[in-house]
């Protein structure tokens, strides 16, 4: 084939393990850190909208993805919002079973044209469907840390 | 336009600001791991190595023995013909004097990062550290000889050798 | 468009589950090899430019573009790296020959993951940092939403996917290129662990190691070098939003995007034209969402196309009858150009058992994989007589 | 060729340590300038290519993808090309084939680098450029390979180091008068030479910041650029050149791979003669000796000469050859990528002679722009032209 000498025991064939050992800090950005500020200091979710395309972008954005002119018409989003999709996790990150399968969906809040990612909890597996409301459960104030999980989750709307 | 610009963007943070929680800071600890196949041409380098030898492959196209030794000669683009095993000796083909560690924090006693260009080799240099000697001494050609750690401690890697050692002055 | 551009040369390695006995560069260097032996031409002579395809975290080294010159014959050549799909690098070499500043330019794309030991947590990496990733869970998640909201809007069944995974693994027990062939039923896919509901374990093209290299040249050069060129008719590539929060689940336009400028390009070839088609079956899920987004069937037949046998490698519309990533193995970056190799093989009649009757023009099509919502499409033709 | 190609609009952000803005925002104030330069909106742009170095810096795994929206590629053509640190000089390349092959009429070509959220330092990625198996676990920082290169040029021409400490004095002066920069500051050759050792022969005053930041220009093929404006800048000439990995089998005193890139793109612009024909220069300065490097290989001086050249002032804003008059990545800072992109944006600044108070004398018409990259091997070269 290619090249004139290759292995041919299992004993010779070797590996070496290794990583990337580095580590990271981000920011959130100034569009970022006014929506996470927001929900830290009042539970408050909001969206910022873009007047030429006629959406609410969430989580907001300093510039419209689609036009790319420049934002800074705030808005304040309901907490409520109705499933897009969602799925049933049963593995973690690390590829580990969870001990209790993880519903995450899309929420598309009220007044907005996105959808946050977010777990879905307090529901059972078959009652789940696309278009459910459903509304954020926030951390107590005291807990929150400026962070997506200051939402544990959401559930069902109080019918 | 550069001239007609007043302002340019970014909003430039200190550390404090991110210590002291002025700005959000999130941090992560990526899982990155591999085991990563050494293959043909390395596995048998790196074996070579636990027997406190260094091995080539040459090219018989262009007489090129190649150091760390790949089964192809890039030159000549072909796969090269035989292994040869060469000598734990060399000459220091450029070198430097480091006083910091692979994530810039300052170290105590300054490594020797050299290339040393194998004996027997037309090119091939490979880059490690010379020890033995107060970094002021090493020269451009000086010769120096690998130092092994010793067989019980080796495992088949480019540490098996320490370091190299100046053997004339 | 003035000159044209031809493929004259492909060459990949077997795929395999893993590859233990060879570093990443001596499976390049076999590729490379095969493929400059398919063109007949010197590298170091002929070949004017190298695009190579890599993501540093899949490789565990930055800047891997780095370590791609030697061992396929481009040391002290113009060689560029692209980050994305090898068919995103083909695209690339493309365009350096319209340029008319190239004229004969090499493609490099591998695939190694049996070196990755924490694949889901490299995935994760992919995510947003700051309103994604944090919530910790199975990158798979991505996949499962999609074919969750798919499913939903096209009225395809889960069946249907497996029916895709079943069609597609059978195909590759006749490709002797492919790692996972298998004689799987729809039956057995369905009944495979719950990974992310409705993604099921069988849902999802399993990795495989591999490396391939394709060879382009110019109109001019492409005729002085080779008996069959296949020529590039049309091409185009897309990225809809990398936001999650953004995405239109149940679409896929970026695909969508990618086949209309391929086809605008092509001018008068037409999905009725098309006789074999490769394209990303990532996930069972993902084929029929291509097959509907690339313009072959309205949204929410190609489930029914599938089950009809009309997608079957003797039917009217073949896809993946090389086995696709779901039996040949996925292949990462390289996913595409395997998409390309295996369709010039076709186009050139040298598919050997799995070669599809009468294929003239075929029809790539290749996907970024998940978080992503990115791909690129390209129309190929052969004019042997 | 198939079409000629000109840079329209050019923006750039600050560069800084650290900057609160994530990736994709760096990525769109840059985009945003450089389309408002030249009056376009986003639907004017056919395609976008983004340069990024590392995804260890940015902490993103496949990170051309996570910088899609704020690249303004949203549902366009969108690729991302990647040759280590010569990344910066490749982009416009790249964004000229997709020009020039004739598919776009105009590409939007953004360079972003947010190294400051690697940690503990962003040195701490460098690492893992080093061989997995045969280099990595000797534990070598980035700065080794650029000692064991200067100390080789140093040692093959006996090059005295105040000489090589010039350029560092030059160009963090030249960076005072550019509003991006980062460490612009009056210092002397003393103040180099004293300044702490990190690996001899390089010591702190050698070496170019890491930064965040983005840059962006606007490309348009001949017939669009006419409309877009009176005084595009054109692309004439571009080069890359990658060298054998196996960098420690290699002379490193001379790039020849940089050779190679200038002469291909020297003989696609016609230049025959570099020295009479290159008005001025901004070669890739991460290191101040990397200056100097590049210059012979772009043949602007003969081997071994530029360093005369950096200590008698030839290449000095006001000199005979002006080399680095932004400020070079020593004074304006090294967000990888995007400190080859800002070389880019200071050619098309100076050849419509708007660079203001950074403004090079005379009537430049032909400039040279270089970026190296990967581990003492990759060389990419722009001509351009007013």
């Amino acid at each position: 084939m290619s090249f004139t000498e290759r292995i041919r025991s299992p004993e010779d064939v070797r590996h070496v393990k290794g990583e990337m050992p580095i580590n990271f800090l981000y920011t959130a950005g100034i569009a970022g850190e006014k929506f996470l500020r927001e929900i830290k200091e009042n539970a408050k979710i909001l969206g910022v909208r873009c007047r030429k395309c006629d959406i609410v972008h969430v989580p907001p954005k300093i510039y419209c993805e689609r036009c790319f002119e420049r934002l800074g018409d705030w808005t304040e989003l309901e907490s409520e919002g109705r499933i897009e999709t969602f799925t049933t996790c049963y593995f973690d990150a690390d590829g580990s079973r969870l001990a209790e399968p993880e519903i995450m969906a899309v929420i598309r809040l009220r007044g907005a044209n996105e959808g946050i990612i977010h777990r879905v909890r307090e529901i059972r597996d078959r009652e789940i469907h696309v278009g459910i409301e459903v509304k954020a459960v926030f951390r107590e104030k005291r807990d929150r840390m400026g962070s997506v999980l200051d939402i544990t989750h959401f559930e069902p709307s109080a019918p | 336009m550069s001239i007609k610009i007043k302002e340019y963007a970014g909003t430039p943070l200190r550390e404090e600001d991110l210590k002291q929680g002025k700005v959000l800071s999130f941090g992560y600890w990526p899982k990155a791991k591999y085991s990563w196949s050494a293959g043909v041409a390395i596995g048998r380098y790196l074996a070579e190595l636990r027997n406190a030898r260094v091995v080539g492959r040459q090219c018989d196209k262009c007489g090129r023995t190649a150091v760390p030794p790949r089964m192809f000669c890039e030159w000549c683009f072909r796969p090269n013909d035989r292994w040869v095993i060469l000598k734990d000796s060399g000459v220091v083909n450029t070198y430097s004097i480091s006083h910091i560690a692979a994530d810039a924090t300052r170290i105590e006693e300054p490594l020797i990062p050299t290339v040393i260009q194998i004996d027997g080799t037309t090119d091939a240099g490979i880059l490690h550290l010379v020890g033995e000697t107060d970094p002021k001494e090493v020269k451009f050609g000086m010769k120096v000889q690998a130092v092994w750690k010793r067989p019980e401690e080796r495992t088949g890697a480019i540490t098996d050798i320490r370091y190299f050692r100046p053997i004339e002055r | 468009m003035a000159a044209r551009v031809a493929v004259i040369g492909v060459g990949m390695t077997q795929l395999r589950s893993i590859t233990p006995d060879l570093s990443y560069k001596e499976m390049m260097f076999e590729a490379a090899v095969k493929a400059y032996n398919d063109a007949q031409v010197d590298p170091r002579r002929d070949v004017q430019s190298f695009v190579c395809s890599s993501e540093d975290f899949w490789e565990g080294t930055s800047i891997f573009d780095e370590y791609v010159p030697d061992q396929i014959g481009a040391s002290l050549k113009p060689v560029c790296t692209i980050s994305g799909d090898g068919l995103y690098s083909l695209i690339t070499a493309y365009m350096q020959i319209s340029t008319g500043l190239i004229d004969v330019a090499a493609v490099e794309a591998h695939s190694k993951p049996s070196e990755i030991v924490s694949i889901r947590n490299i995935m994760s990496l992919a995510l947003d940092p700051i309103y994604v990733r944090p919530l910790a869970v199975d990158p798979y998640f991505v996949a499962g939403l999609e074919m969750m909201r798919y499913l939903h809007e096209s009225g395809n069944t889960r069946e249907q996917c497996a029916k895709v995974v079943e069609k597609n693994r059978m195909n590759a027990l006749r490709n002797p290129y492919a790692a996972h062939a298998s004689q799987t039923t729809a039956q057995d896919v369905l009944a495979s662990e719950a990974v992310c509901r409705p993604l099921g374990k069988m849902d999802i093209a399993e990795p495989a190691d591999g490396a391939a290299v394709a060879v382009l040249a110019s109109e001019k050069k492409a005729k002085d070098l080779c008996d069959d060129p296949v020529w590039i008719l049309g091409l185009g590539w897309c990225s809809d939003t990398p936001c999650l929060e953004a995405r239109e689940w149940g679409e896929a336009t970026y695909a969508k995007i990618a086949a209309d400028k391929a086809f605008k390009m092509a001018k008068e070839v037409r999905p009725k034209d098309i006789d074999v088609l490769e394209i990303d079956d990532s996930f069972s899920y993902k084929e029929l969402q291509h097959l509907e987004a690339i313009g072959f069937c309205k949204e929410g037949e190609a489930g029914v196309l599938t089950e009809k046998g009309v997608t079957a490698p003797d039917g009217e519309i073949p896809v993946n009858a090389s086995g696709g990533s779901l039996g040949m193995g996925y292949t990462f970056e390289m996913a595409g150009l395997q998409r390309l190799c295996e369709t010039v093989l076709q186009l050139q009649n040298r598919a050997g058992e799995h070669q599809v009757k009468n294929a003239r023009t075929g029809f790539i099509q290749c996907w970024r994989g998940i978080p992503t919502a990115s791909g690129a499409a390209m129309i190929l033709t052969s004019e042997r007589s | 060729m198939k079409k000629r190609v000109a840079v329209v609009g050019a923006g750039m952000t600050k560069f800084m340590r650290r900057a609160q803005e994530t990736g994709k925002e760096l990525a769109y104030e840059a985009a945003r300038m450089a389309l408002d330069s030249c009056g376009l909106r986003i639907e004017d742009i056919g395609s976008v290519t983004m340069g990024s170095a590392p995804d260890a810096f940015d902490g993103v795994h496949m990170k051309g993808e996570y910088l899609i929206d704020g690249a303004g590629a949203w549902r366009k053509p969108y690729m991302r090309n990647y040759v280590g640190g010569g990344t910066g000089v490749f982009a416009p390349i790249h964004g000229w084939q997709h020009v020039a092959s004739g598919l776009f009429d105009t590409c939007l070509v953004v360079c972003e680098e947010k190294m400051s959220s690697c940690r503990p330092h962003p040195q701490a990625a460098f690492l893992t450029i080093f061989d997995n198996l045969t280099e990595r676990p000797l534990g070598p920082n980035l700065v080794w390979i650029f000692a064991l290169e200067m100390h080789r040029y140093m040692h093959v021409h006996k090059i005295p180091k105040e000489k090589i400490a010039a350029v560092s004095v030059k160009n963090k002066r030249n960076a005072m008068d550019h509003p991006c920069a980062q460490l612009a500051q009056k210092i002397t050759v003393e103040d180099v030479l004293n300044s702490e050792v990190l690996v001899w022969p390089v010591q702190r005053l050698d070496i170019s910041p890491t930064s965040d930041g983005a840059a962006a220009v606007v490309l348009a093929s001949e017939d669009v650029a006419r409309k877009i404006t009176d005084s595009p800048v054109w692309i004439d000439g571009v080069g890359w050149n990658l060298d054998t990995a196996y960098w420690t089998n290699r002379d490193l005193y001379y790039p020849q791979y940089v050779e190679n890139a200038a002469k291909m793109a020297y003989q696609m612009a016609g230049i025959k003669n570099p020295r009479q024909e290159i008005d001025f220069a901004e070669p890739y300065d991460p290191f101040d000796y990397k200056e100097l490097h590049h210059m012979e290989g772009l043949m602007l001086c003969g081997k071994g000469e530029a360093p005369d050249l950096a200590w008698e002032g030839v290449t000095q804003r006001d000199g005979k050859l002006p080399v680095c008059p932004s400020g070079g990545l020593l004074g304006v800072g090294n967000p990888i990528a995007a400190a080859g992109l800002m070389k880019i944006c200071e050619l098309f600044w100076q050849l419509r002679r708007e660079a203001g108070k950074r403004q090079v004398p005379g009537d430049p018409k032909t400039a040279v722009a270089q970026a190296w990259g990967d581990l003492m091997q990759m060389g990419t070269v722009v001509v351009m032209r007013a």
